[in-house]
Protein backbone atom coordinates (compact mmCIF):
# COMPACT_ATOMS: atom_id res chain seq x y z
CA UNK A 1 0.00 0.00 0.00
CA UNK A 2 2.80 2.37 -0.63
CA UNK A 3 1.42 3.61 -3.74
CA UNK A 4 0.62 7.44 -3.87
CA UNK A 5 -3.24 6.59 -4.93
CA UNK A 6 -5.39 4.16 -3.77
CA UNK A 7 -8.55 2.67 -2.47
CA UNK A 8 -8.14 1.14 1.07
CA UNK A 9 -10.13 -0.85 3.59
CA UNK A 10 -7.27 -0.61 5.51
CA UNK A 11 -6.83 2.13 8.19
CA UNK A 12 -4.98 5.15 6.64
CA UNK A 13 -1.73 6.29 7.95
CA UNK A 14 -0.69 9.58 6.95
CA UNK A 15 2.84 9.53 8.24
CA UNK A 16 3.57 7.09 5.71
CA UNK A 17 1.78 9.17 2.99
CA UNK A 18 3.83 12.08 4.57
CA UNK A 19 6.82 10.24 3.67
CA UNK A 20 6.07 8.99 0.02
CA UNK A 21 6.18 12.80 -1.15
CA UNK A 22 8.71 13.96 0.90
CA UNK A 23 11.86 14.98 -1.15
CA UNK A 24 15.10 16.73 0.00
CA UNK A 25 13.97 20.10 -2.22
CA UNK A 26 10.58 20.02 -0.40
CA UNK A 27 9.97 22.80 2.88
CA UNK A 28 7.11 22.02 3.22
CA UNK A 29 4.61 19.24 3.64
CA UNK A 30 0.57 19.91 4.56
CA UNK A 31 -1.74 16.88 5.30
CA UNK A 32 -5.13 16.53 5.44
CA UNK A 33 -7.22 14.16 7.45
CA UNK A 34 -10.82 13.92 6.59
CA UNK A 35 -12.30 12.06 10.37
CA UNK A 36 -15.76 10.24 10.94
CA UNK A 37 -17.48 13.24 13.24
CA UNK A 38 -19.84 12.23 15.76
CA UNK A 39 -22.59 14.39 14.26
CA UNK A 40 -24.21 15.85 10.88
CA UNK A 41 -27.03 17.96 10.73
CA UNK A 42 -28.20 17.85 13.98
CA UNK A 43 -28.17 14.16 14.04
CA UNK A 44 -25.74 12.08 16.15
CA UNK A 45 -23.91 9.75 13.79
CA UNK A 46 -22.74 5.93 14.74
CA UNK A 47 -20.57 4.96 12.25
CA UNK A 48 -20.30 5.82 8.58
CA UNK A 49 -19.98 3.08 5.41
CA UNK A 50 -18.20 4.08 2.46
CA UNK A 51 -18.58 2.19 -0.93
CA UNK A 52 -16.27 3.08 -4.03
CA UNK A 53 -16.25 2.08 -8.00
CA UNK A 54 -12.51 1.28 -7.06
CA UNK A 55 -11.17 1.17 -10.48
CA UNK A 56 -12.15 4.74 -11.64
CA UNK A 57 -11.93 6.33 -7.63
CA UNK A 58 -8.56 5.40 -8.50
CA UNK A 59 -8.20 7.12 -11.81
CA UNK A 60 -9.55 9.74 -10.76
CA UNK A 61 -7.17 10.57 -7.50
CA UNK A 62 -4.80 9.77 -10.06
CA UNK A 63 -6.11 12.83 -12.07
CA UNK A 64 -6.27 15.01 -9.22
CA UNK A 65 -3.32 14.62 -8.61
CA UNK A 66 -1.89 15.75 -12.05
CA UNK A 67 -4.13 18.74 -11.99
CA UNK A 68 -2.08 19.65 -8.88
CA UNK A 69 1.15 18.71 -10.60
CA UNK A 70 0.21 20.93 -13.14
CA UNK A 71 -1.04 23.72 -11.26
CA UNK A 72 1.78 23.12 -8.86
CA UNK A 73 5.04 21.85 -10.36
CA UNK A 74 6.99 21.99 -7.36
CA UNK A 75 4.06 19.54 -5.61
CA UNK A 76 4.52 16.03 -4.65
CA UNK A 77 1.13 14.68 -3.85
CA UNK A 78 -0.14 11.18 -2.37
CA UNK A 79 -4.05 10.49 -1.36
CA UNK A 80 -5.56 7.38 0.13
CA UNK A 81 -9.73 7.16 0.77
CA UNK A 82 -10.72 4.63 3.16
CA UNK A 83 -13.69 2.01 1.97
CA UNK A 84 -16.07 -0.01 3.83
CA UNK A 85 -17.08 0.72 7.79
CA UNK A 86 -15.51 3.56 9.62
CA UNK A 87 -15.77 4.58 13.36
CA UNK A 88 -16.42 7.89 14.68
CA UNK A 89 -13.13 9.62 14.57
CA UNK A 90 -11.19 7.32 12.12
CA UNK A 91 -9.61 8.85 8.63
CA UNK A 92 -11.73 8.33 5.62
CA UNK A 93 -9.32 10.64 3.47
CA UNK A 94 -5.70 11.15 3.53
CA UNK A 95 -3.64 13.82 1.62
CA UNK A 96 -0.19 14.73 1.58
CA UNK A 97 1.40 17.31 -0.09
CA UNK A 98 5.18 18.57 -0.28
CA UNK A 99 6.15 21.10 -2.04
CA UNK A 100 9.45 23.46 -1.90
CA UNK A 101 7.64 26.42 -0.68
CA UNK A 102 4.18 26.25 2.16
CA UNK A 103 2.20 28.14 -0.22
CA UNK A 104 2.20 25.56 -3.05
CA UNK A 105 1.91 22.59 0.12
CA UNK A 106 -1.21 24.61 1.69
CA UNK A 107 -2.90 25.34 -1.94
CA UNK A 108 -2.75 21.82 -3.69
CA UNK A 109 -3.29 20.16 -0.34
CA UNK A 110 -6.95 22.28 -0.47
CA UNK A 111 -7.63 21.99 -4.28
CA UNK A 112 -7.15 18.33 -3.83
CA UNK A 113 -9.85 17.39 -1.04
CA UNK A 114 -12.09 20.19 -2.74
CA UNK A 115 -11.93 18.05 -6.03
CA UNK A 116 -12.23 14.43 -4.28
CA UNK A 117 -15.84 15.77 -2.92
CA UNK A 118 -16.63 16.88 -6.80
CA UNK A 119 -15.29 13.99 -8.67
CA UNK A 120 -14.67 10.70 -6.94
CA UNK A 121 -16.74 7.47 -7.09
CA UNK A 122 -17.09 7.38 -3.74
CA UNK A 123 -20.05 7.51 -1.55
CA UNK A 124 -21.13 7.70 2.05
CA UNK A 125 -23.78 6.29 3.63
CA UNK A 126 -24.47 7.49 7.01
CA UNK A 127 -25.38 5.72 9.95
CA UNK A 128 -27.17 8.17 12.57
CA UNK A 129 -29.55 7.37 15.48
CA UNK A 130 -33.35 6.25 14.49
CA UNK A 131 -32.32 5.66 10.54
CA UNK A 132 -29.32 6.14 8.23
CA UNK A 133 -29.22 8.11 4.66
CA UNK A 134 -26.81 8.13 1.68
CA UNK A 135 -25.18 11.47 1.39
CA UNK A 136 -25.62 12.71 -2.37
CA UNK A 137 -23.03 15.26 -2.85
CA UNK A 138 -21.56 16.47 -6.19
CA UNK A 139 -22.39 14.93 -9.85
CA UNK A 140 -19.08 13.96 -10.92
CA UNK A 141 -17.84 15.43 -14.21
CA UNK A 142 -14.11 15.60 -14.77
CA UNK A 143 -14.63 17.60 -17.19
CA UNK A 144 -16.37 20.32 -15.88
CA UNK A 145 -14.45 23.40 -16.21
CA UNK A 146 -16.27 25.29 -13.81
CA UNK A 147 -15.87 22.69 -11.01
CA UNK A 148 -12.19 23.00 -11.39
CA UNK A 149 -12.07 26.53 -11.25
CA UNK A 150 -14.12 26.80 -8.39
CA UNK A 151 -11.64 24.33 -6.26
CA UNK A 152 -8.72 26.48 -8.02
CA UNK A 153 -10.40 29.08 -6.07
CA UNK A 154 -11.36 28.21 -2.69
CA UNK A 155 -7.33 26.28 -2.81
CA UNK A 156 -5.60 29.49 -3.71
CA UNK A 157 -8.20 32.05 -2.05
CA UNK B 1 -26.23 -8.29 -27.21
CA UNK B 2 -24.64 -8.11 -23.59
CA UNK B 3 -23.57 -5.63 -20.96
CA UNK B 4 -22.78 -5.63 -17.26
CA UNK B 5 -24.59 -2.94 -15.23
CA UNK B 6 -22.71 -1.42 -12.14
CA UNK B 7 -24.78 0.43 -9.62
CA UNK B 8 -23.45 2.25 -6.84
CA UNK B 9 -24.82 3.86 -3.40
CA UNK B 10 -28.46 4.33 -3.43
CA UNK B 11 -29.11 3.05 -7.06
CA UNK B 12 -27.52 -0.54 -6.02
CA UNK B 13 -29.88 -0.89 -3.30
CA UNK B 14 -33.11 0.26 -5.56
CA UNK B 15 -31.53 -1.96 -8.18
CA UNK B 16 -31.26 -5.14 -5.56
CA UNK B 17 -27.72 -5.37 -6.48
CA UNK B 18 -24.52 -3.80 -7.99
CA UNK B 19 -23.77 -5.93 -10.89
CA UNK B 20 -26.87 -6.67 -13.55
CA UNK B 21 -26.31 -7.94 -16.62
CA UNK B 22 -28.84 -6.86 -19.11
CA UNK B 23 -29.82 -7.50 -22.95
CA UNK B 24 -29.52 -4.16 -25.00
CA UNK B 25 -29.97 -3.74 -29.06
CA UNK B 26 -27.08 -3.62 -31.34
CA UNK B 27 -25.48 -0.01 -30.95
CA UNK B 28 -27.20 1.38 -28.03
CA UNK B 29 -25.99 4.52 -26.21
CA UNK B 30 -25.71 4.38 -22.46
CA UNK B 31 -28.96 6.80 -22.55
CA UNK B 32 -30.46 3.54 -23.85
CA UNK B 33 -29.11 0.87 -21.00
CA UNK B 34 -30.55 3.61 -18.62
CA UNK B 35 -33.74 3.91 -20.24
CA UNK B 36 -34.12 0.09 -20.18
CA UNK B 37 -33.53 0.33 -16.60
CA UNK B 38 -35.95 3.27 -15.78
CA UNK B 39 -38.60 0.82 -16.85
CA UNK B 40 -37.29 -1.86 -15.22
CA UNK B 41 -36.53 0.02 -11.72
CA UNK B 42 -39.14 3.55 -11.62
CA UNK B 43 -37.56 5.11 -8.61
CA UNK B 44 -34.49 5.43 -11.11
CA UNK B 45 -36.27 7.92 -12.65
CA UNK B 46 -35.22 10.75 -10.50
CA UNK B 47 -31.44 10.43 -10.73
CA UNK B 48 -31.15 11.28 -14.37
CA UNK B 49 -30.47 14.92 -13.86
CA UNK B 50 -27.74 14.17 -11.51
CA UNK B 51 -26.42 10.90 -12.34
CA UNK B 52 -22.54 10.19 -14.00
CA UNK B 53 -22.16 6.98 -16.42
CA UNK B 54 -18.90 5.33 -17.20
CA UNK B 55 -17.99 2.90 -19.50
CA UNK B 56 -15.24 0.42 -19.02
CA UNK B 57 -14.09 2.10 -16.17
CA UNK B 58 -13.69 5.97 -17.70
CA UNK B 59 -15.85 8.77 -17.34
CA UNK B 60 -18.22 8.46 -20.44
CA UNK B 61 -21.23 10.66 -21.67
CA UNK B 62 -24.46 9.34 -22.64
CA UNK B 63 -24.66 9.63 -25.79
CA UNK B 64 -21.39 7.09 -25.50
CA UNK B 65 -21.96 3.99 -27.78
CA UNK B 66 -21.30 0.88 -25.99
CA UNK B 67 -20.21 -2.74 -26.98
CA UNK B 68 -20.81 -6.37 -26.63
CA UNK B 69 -19.36 -6.89 -23.02
CA UNK B 70 -18.77 -3.48 -21.76
CA UNK B 71 -18.90 -2.56 -18.06
CA UNK B 72 -21.71 0.23 -17.76
CA UNK B 73 -21.25 2.27 -14.56
CA UNK B 74 -24.19 4.43 -13.36
CA UNK B 75 -23.44 6.45 -10.32
CA UNK B 76 -25.58 9.14 -8.60
CA UNK B 77 -24.07 12.20 -6.83
CA UNK B 78 -20.49 11.49 -5.22
CA UNK B 79 -20.00 12.26 -1.33
CA UNK B 80 -16.43 10.83 -0.89
CA UNK B 81 -13.91 13.38 1.12
CA UNK C 1 5.87 15.29 25.28
CA UNK C 2 2.70 15.69 25.03
CA UNK C 3 1.97 19.53 25.74
CA UNK C 4 -0.24 21.06 23.04
CA UNK C 5 2.79 23.71 22.90
CA UNK C 6 6.35 23.07 22.72
CA UNK C 7 9.86 23.53 21.99
CA UNK C 8 12.44 20.71 21.70
CA UNK C 9 15.31 18.75 20.90
CA UNK C 10 13.62 15.89 19.93
CA UNK C 11 12.24 14.53 16.70
CA UNK C 12 8.92 15.71 16.21
CA UNK C 13 5.60 13.74 15.66
CA UNK C 14 2.75 14.64 13.22
CA UNK C 15 0.91 11.73 14.19
CA UNK C 16 0.91 12.36 18.13
CA UNK C 17 0.61 16.19 17.36
CA UNK C 18 -2.30 15.15 15.01
CA UNK C 19 -3.81 12.84 18.26
CA UNK C 20 -3.77 15.54 20.60
CA UNK C 21 -6.06 17.50 18.65
CA UNK C 22 -8.30 15.40 17.58
CA UNK C 23 -12.09 14.84 18.74
CA UNK C 24 -15.04 13.52 18.53
CA UNK C 25 -16.57 16.84 16.91
CA UNK C 26 -14.15 16.87 14.34
CA UNK C 27 -14.28 16.33 10.93
CA UNK C 28 -10.59 17.79 9.77
CA UNK C 29 -7.05 17.49 10.68
CA UNK C 30 -4.51 19.41 8.50
CA UNK C 31 -0.84 19.58 9.66
CA UNK C 32 2.42 21.46 8.71
CA UNK C 33 5.60 20.27 8.75
CA UNK C 34 8.55 22.76 8.07
CA UNK C 35 11.55 20.80 6.20
CA UNK C 36 14.87 21.36 6.30
CA UNK C 37 16.07 22.08 2.38
CA UNK C 38 19.03 21.09 0.88
CA UNK C 39 19.23 24.26 -0.88
CA UNK C 40 18.31 28.22 0.15
CA UNK C 41 19.31 31.08 -1.71
CA UNK C 42 21.61 29.14 -4.58
CA UNK C 43 23.27 27.80 -1.92
CA UNK C 44 23.86 23.85 -0.84
CA UNK C 45 23.03 24.03 2.63
CA UNK C 46 24.67 21.09 4.81
CA UNK C 47 22.50 21.24 8.01
CA UNK C 48 20.37 23.79 10.24
CA UNK C 49 21.24 24.65 13.71
CA UNK C 50 18.00 26.20 15.41
CA UNK C 51 18.49 27.94 18.60
CA UNK C 52 15.10 29.47 21.01
CA UNK C 53 14.65 31.80 24.38
CA UNK C 54 12.82 28.61 25.46
CA UNK C 55 10.17 30.13 27.87
CA UNK C 56 9.20 32.93 25.89
CA UNK C 57 9.20 30.69 22.56
CA UNK C 58 6.19 28.74 24.26
CA UNK C 59 4.40 30.92 25.02
CA UNK C 60 4.51 32.90 21.88
CA UNK C 61 3.02 29.24 20.63
CA UNK C 62 0.92 29.25 23.35
CA UNK C 63 0.12 32.43 21.99
CA UNK C 64 -0.42 32.00 18.87
CA UNK C 65 -2.88 28.82 19.83
CA UNK C 66 -4.78 31.27 21.69
CA UNK C 67 -5.10 33.68 18.45
CA UNK C 68 -6.55 30.98 16.38
CA UNK C 69 -9.17 29.80 18.93
CA UNK C 70 -10.28 33.25 19.01
CA UNK C 71 -10.20 33.67 15.41
CA UNK C 72 -11.77 30.16 14.71
CA UNK C 73 -13.60 28.75 17.52
CA UNK C 74 -14.08 25.35 16.44
CA UNK C 75 -10.41 24.82 15.91
CA UNK C 76 -7.64 23.13 18.56
CA UNK C 77 -4.63 23.56 17.82
CA UNK C 78 -0.93 21.77 18.80
CA UNK C 79 2.23 23.60 17.53
CA UNK C 80 6.12 21.99 18.53
CA UNK C 81 9.35 23.71 17.36
CA UNK C 82 12.61 21.81 17.22
CA UNK C 83 15.97 23.15 18.13
CA UNK C 84 19.30 22.32 17.63
CA UNK C 85 21.15 20.35 15.13
CA UNK C 86 18.61 19.33 12.07
CA UNK C 87 19.57 17.48 8.77
CA UNK C 88 18.63 18.00 5.07
CA UNK C 89 14.50 16.05 5.47
CA UNK C 90 14.16 16.61 9.18
CA UNK C 91 11.19 18.41 10.41
CA UNK C 92 11.92 21.96 12.18
CA UNK C 93 8.05 22.28 13.31
CA UNK C 94 4.93 20.54 13.65
CA UNK C 95 1.32 22.70 13.43
CA UNK C 96 -1.71 20.08 14.01
CA UNK C 97 -5.11 22.56 13.38
CA UNK C 98 -8.14 20.21 14.19
CA UNK C 99 -11.79 21.39 13.60
CA UNK C 100 -15.16 20.62 12.66
CA UNK C 101 -15.21 21.68 8.89
CA UNK C 102 -11.88 21.69 6.91
CA UNK C 103 -11.97 25.72 6.14
CA UNK C 104 -11.03 26.60 9.64
CA UNK C 105 -8.50 23.81 9.82
CA UNK C 106 -6.56 24.50 6.49
CA UNK C 107 -6.89 28.49 7.26
CA UNK C 108 -5.86 28.21 11.14
CA UNK C 109 -3.17 26.30 10.14
CA UNK C 110 -1.63 28.47 7.77
CA UNK C 111 -2.29 30.98 9.78
CA UNK C 112 -0.07 29.70 12.90
CA UNK C 113 2.71 29.47 10.37
CA UNK C 114 2.70 32.70 9.08
CA UNK C 115 3.23 33.44 13.22
CA UNK C 116 5.63 31.49 14.28
CA UNK C 117 7.74 33.27 11.29
CA UNK C 118 6.86 36.62 13.23
CA UNK C 119 6.97 36.25 16.69
CA UNK C 120 8.39 33.10 18.06
CA UNK C 121 12.17 33.71 19.64
CA UNK C 122 13.65 30.80 17.79
CA UNK C 123 16.73 31.31 15.62
CA UNK C 124 17.65 29.40 12.44
CA UNK C 125 21.70 29.40 11.85
CA UNK C 126 21.82 27.69 8.13
CA UNK C 127 25.05 25.55 7.33
CA UNK C 128 25.86 25.80 3.84
CA UNK C 129 28.60 24.37 1.22
CA UNK C 130 31.32 27.13 2.01
CA UNK C 131 30.00 28.85 5.09
CA UNK C 132 27.53 29.35 7.48
CA UNK C 133 25.21 32.14 8.05
CA UNK C 134 22.47 33.45 10.79
CA UNK C 135 18.57 34.09 9.40
CA UNK C 136 17.45 37.17 10.43
CA UNK C 137 13.96 37.42 9.39
CA UNK C 138 10.88 39.55 11.28
CA UNK C 139 11.71 41.51 14.17
CA UNK C 140 9.37 39.85 17.27
CA UNK C 141 6.33 42.03 17.97
CA UNK C 142 3.40 40.01 19.24
CA UNK C 143 1.57 43.75 19.58
CA UNK C 144 2.17 44.59 16.06
CA UNK C 145 -1.72 44.64 14.62
CA UNK C 146 -0.49 44.98 11.12
CA UNK C 147 1.69 41.46 11.51
CA UNK C 148 -1.45 39.79 12.60
CA UNK C 149 -3.28 40.86 10.12
CA UNK C 150 -1.24 40.28 7.32
CA UNK C 151 -0.74 36.31 8.56
CA UNK C 152 -4.95 36.24 8.68
CA UNK C 153 -4.97 37.72 5.00
CA UNK C 154 -2.40 35.04 4.13
CA UNK C 155 -4.59 32.37 5.84
CA UNK C 156 -8.28 33.47 5.05
CA UNK C 157 -7.24 34.33 1.84
CA UNK D 1 21.89 46.96 40.85
CA UNK D 2 22.34 43.92 38.89
CA UNK D 3 20.80 42.25 35.92
CA UNK D 4 21.13 39.07 34.06
CA UNK D 5 21.35 39.68 30.06
CA UNK D 6 20.74 37.04 27.58
CA UNK D 7 21.52 37.26 23.95
CA UNK D 8 20.82 34.85 20.99
CA UNK D 9 22.01 33.99 17.41
CA UNK D 10 24.18 36.58 16.05
CA UNK D 11 24.09 38.95 19.52
CA UNK D 12 24.97 35.97 21.43
CA UNK D 13 28.27 34.99 19.13
CA UNK D 14 29.03 39.21 18.42
CA UNK D 15 28.82 39.18 22.71
CA UNK D 16 30.89 36.26 23.50
CA UNK D 17 27.95 34.50 25.54
CA UNK D 18 24.39 34.04 25.85
CA UNK D 19 24.00 34.93 29.27
CA UNK D 20 25.86 38.15 30.83
CA UNK D 21 26.07 39.55 34.37
CA UNK D 22 25.68 43.45 34.15
CA UNK D 23 25.44 46.19 36.84
CA UNK D 24 23.68 48.85 35.92
CA UNK D 25 21.95 52.26 37.45
CA UNK D 26 18.97 51.72 39.49
CA UNK D 27 15.63 52.76 38.03
CA UNK D 28 17.44 51.80 34.42
CA UNK D 29 15.14 51.30 31.30
CA UNK D 30 15.61 48.06 28.95
CA UNK D 31 17.23 50.96 26.77
CA UNK D 32 19.84 52.18 28.99
CA UNK D 33 20.79 48.28 29.51
CA UNK D 34 20.95 48.21 25.90
CA UNK D 35 23.78 51.59 25.51
CA UNK D 36 25.62 49.94 27.87
CA UNK D 37 26.19 46.61 25.75
CA UNK D 38 26.83 48.68 22.56
CA UNK D 39 29.75 50.91 24.24
CA UNK D 40 30.84 47.47 25.02
CA UNK D 41 30.35 45.81 21.72
CA UNK D 42 30.17 48.14 19.05
CA UNK D 43 29.27 45.78 16.59
CA UNK D 44 25.50 45.58 18.56
CA UNK D 45 24.54 49.05 17.38
CA UNK D 46 23.24 48.34 13.70
CA UNK D 47 20.48 45.76 15.73
CA UNK D 48 18.92 48.69 17.47
CA UNK D 49 16.33 49.15 14.43
CA UNK D 50 15.47 45.61 14.29
CA UNK D 51 15.73 44.47 17.73
CA UNK D 52 12.95 42.64 20.32
CA UNK D 53 13.17 42.82 23.92
CA UNK D 54 11.84 40.99 26.98
CA UNK D 55 12.46 41.27 30.55
CA UNK D 56 11.96 38.52 33.01
CA UNK D 57 10.68 35.64 29.20
CA UNK D 58 8.00 38.61 28.36
CA UNK D 59 7.73 40.71 25.63
CA UNK D 60 8.68 44.33 26.85
CA UNK D 61 9.87 47.82 25.18
CA UNK D 62 12.37 49.72 25.16
CA UNK D 63 11.05 51.89 27.54
CA UNK D 64 10.89 49.15 30.12
CA UNK D 65 12.22 49.98 33.66
CA UNK D 66 14.35 46.76 34.75
CA UNK D 67 14.42 45.53 38.45
CA UNK D 68 17.46 43.93 40.59
CA UNK D 69 17.80 40.55 39.34
CA UNK D 70 16.19 40.90 36.11
CA UNK D 71 16.58 38.90 33.13
CA UNK D 72 16.56 41.38 30.39
CA UNK D 73 17.14 39.49 26.67
CA UNK D 74 18.18 41.50 23.12
CA UNK D 75 16.46 39.20 20.10
CA UNK D 76 17.83 40.08 16.71
CA UNK D 77 15.21 39.26 14.05
CA UNK D 78 13.84 35.89 14.60
CA UNK D 79 13.59 32.99 11.77
CA UNK D 80 12.07 30.14 13.01
CA UNK D 81 9.57 27.98 11.10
Amino acid sequence: MNARTAVTDSVLDAAMLAGLVEGPGHGAVVTFLGLVRDHNQGRRVTHLVYEAYEPLAVKALDRIVREAADQWPSVRMAIHHRTGQLAIGEASVVIAAASAHRADAFASCRYAIERIKQIVPIWKHEFFEGGDTWVEGATADPDDVRALEQALRIACA
Amino acid sequence: MRVKVRLFARLRELGGSGELVRDVPDNATVSAVWQSLVQEFPGFADYRPSLSCAVNTEYAKFTTAVADGDEVAFMPPVSGG
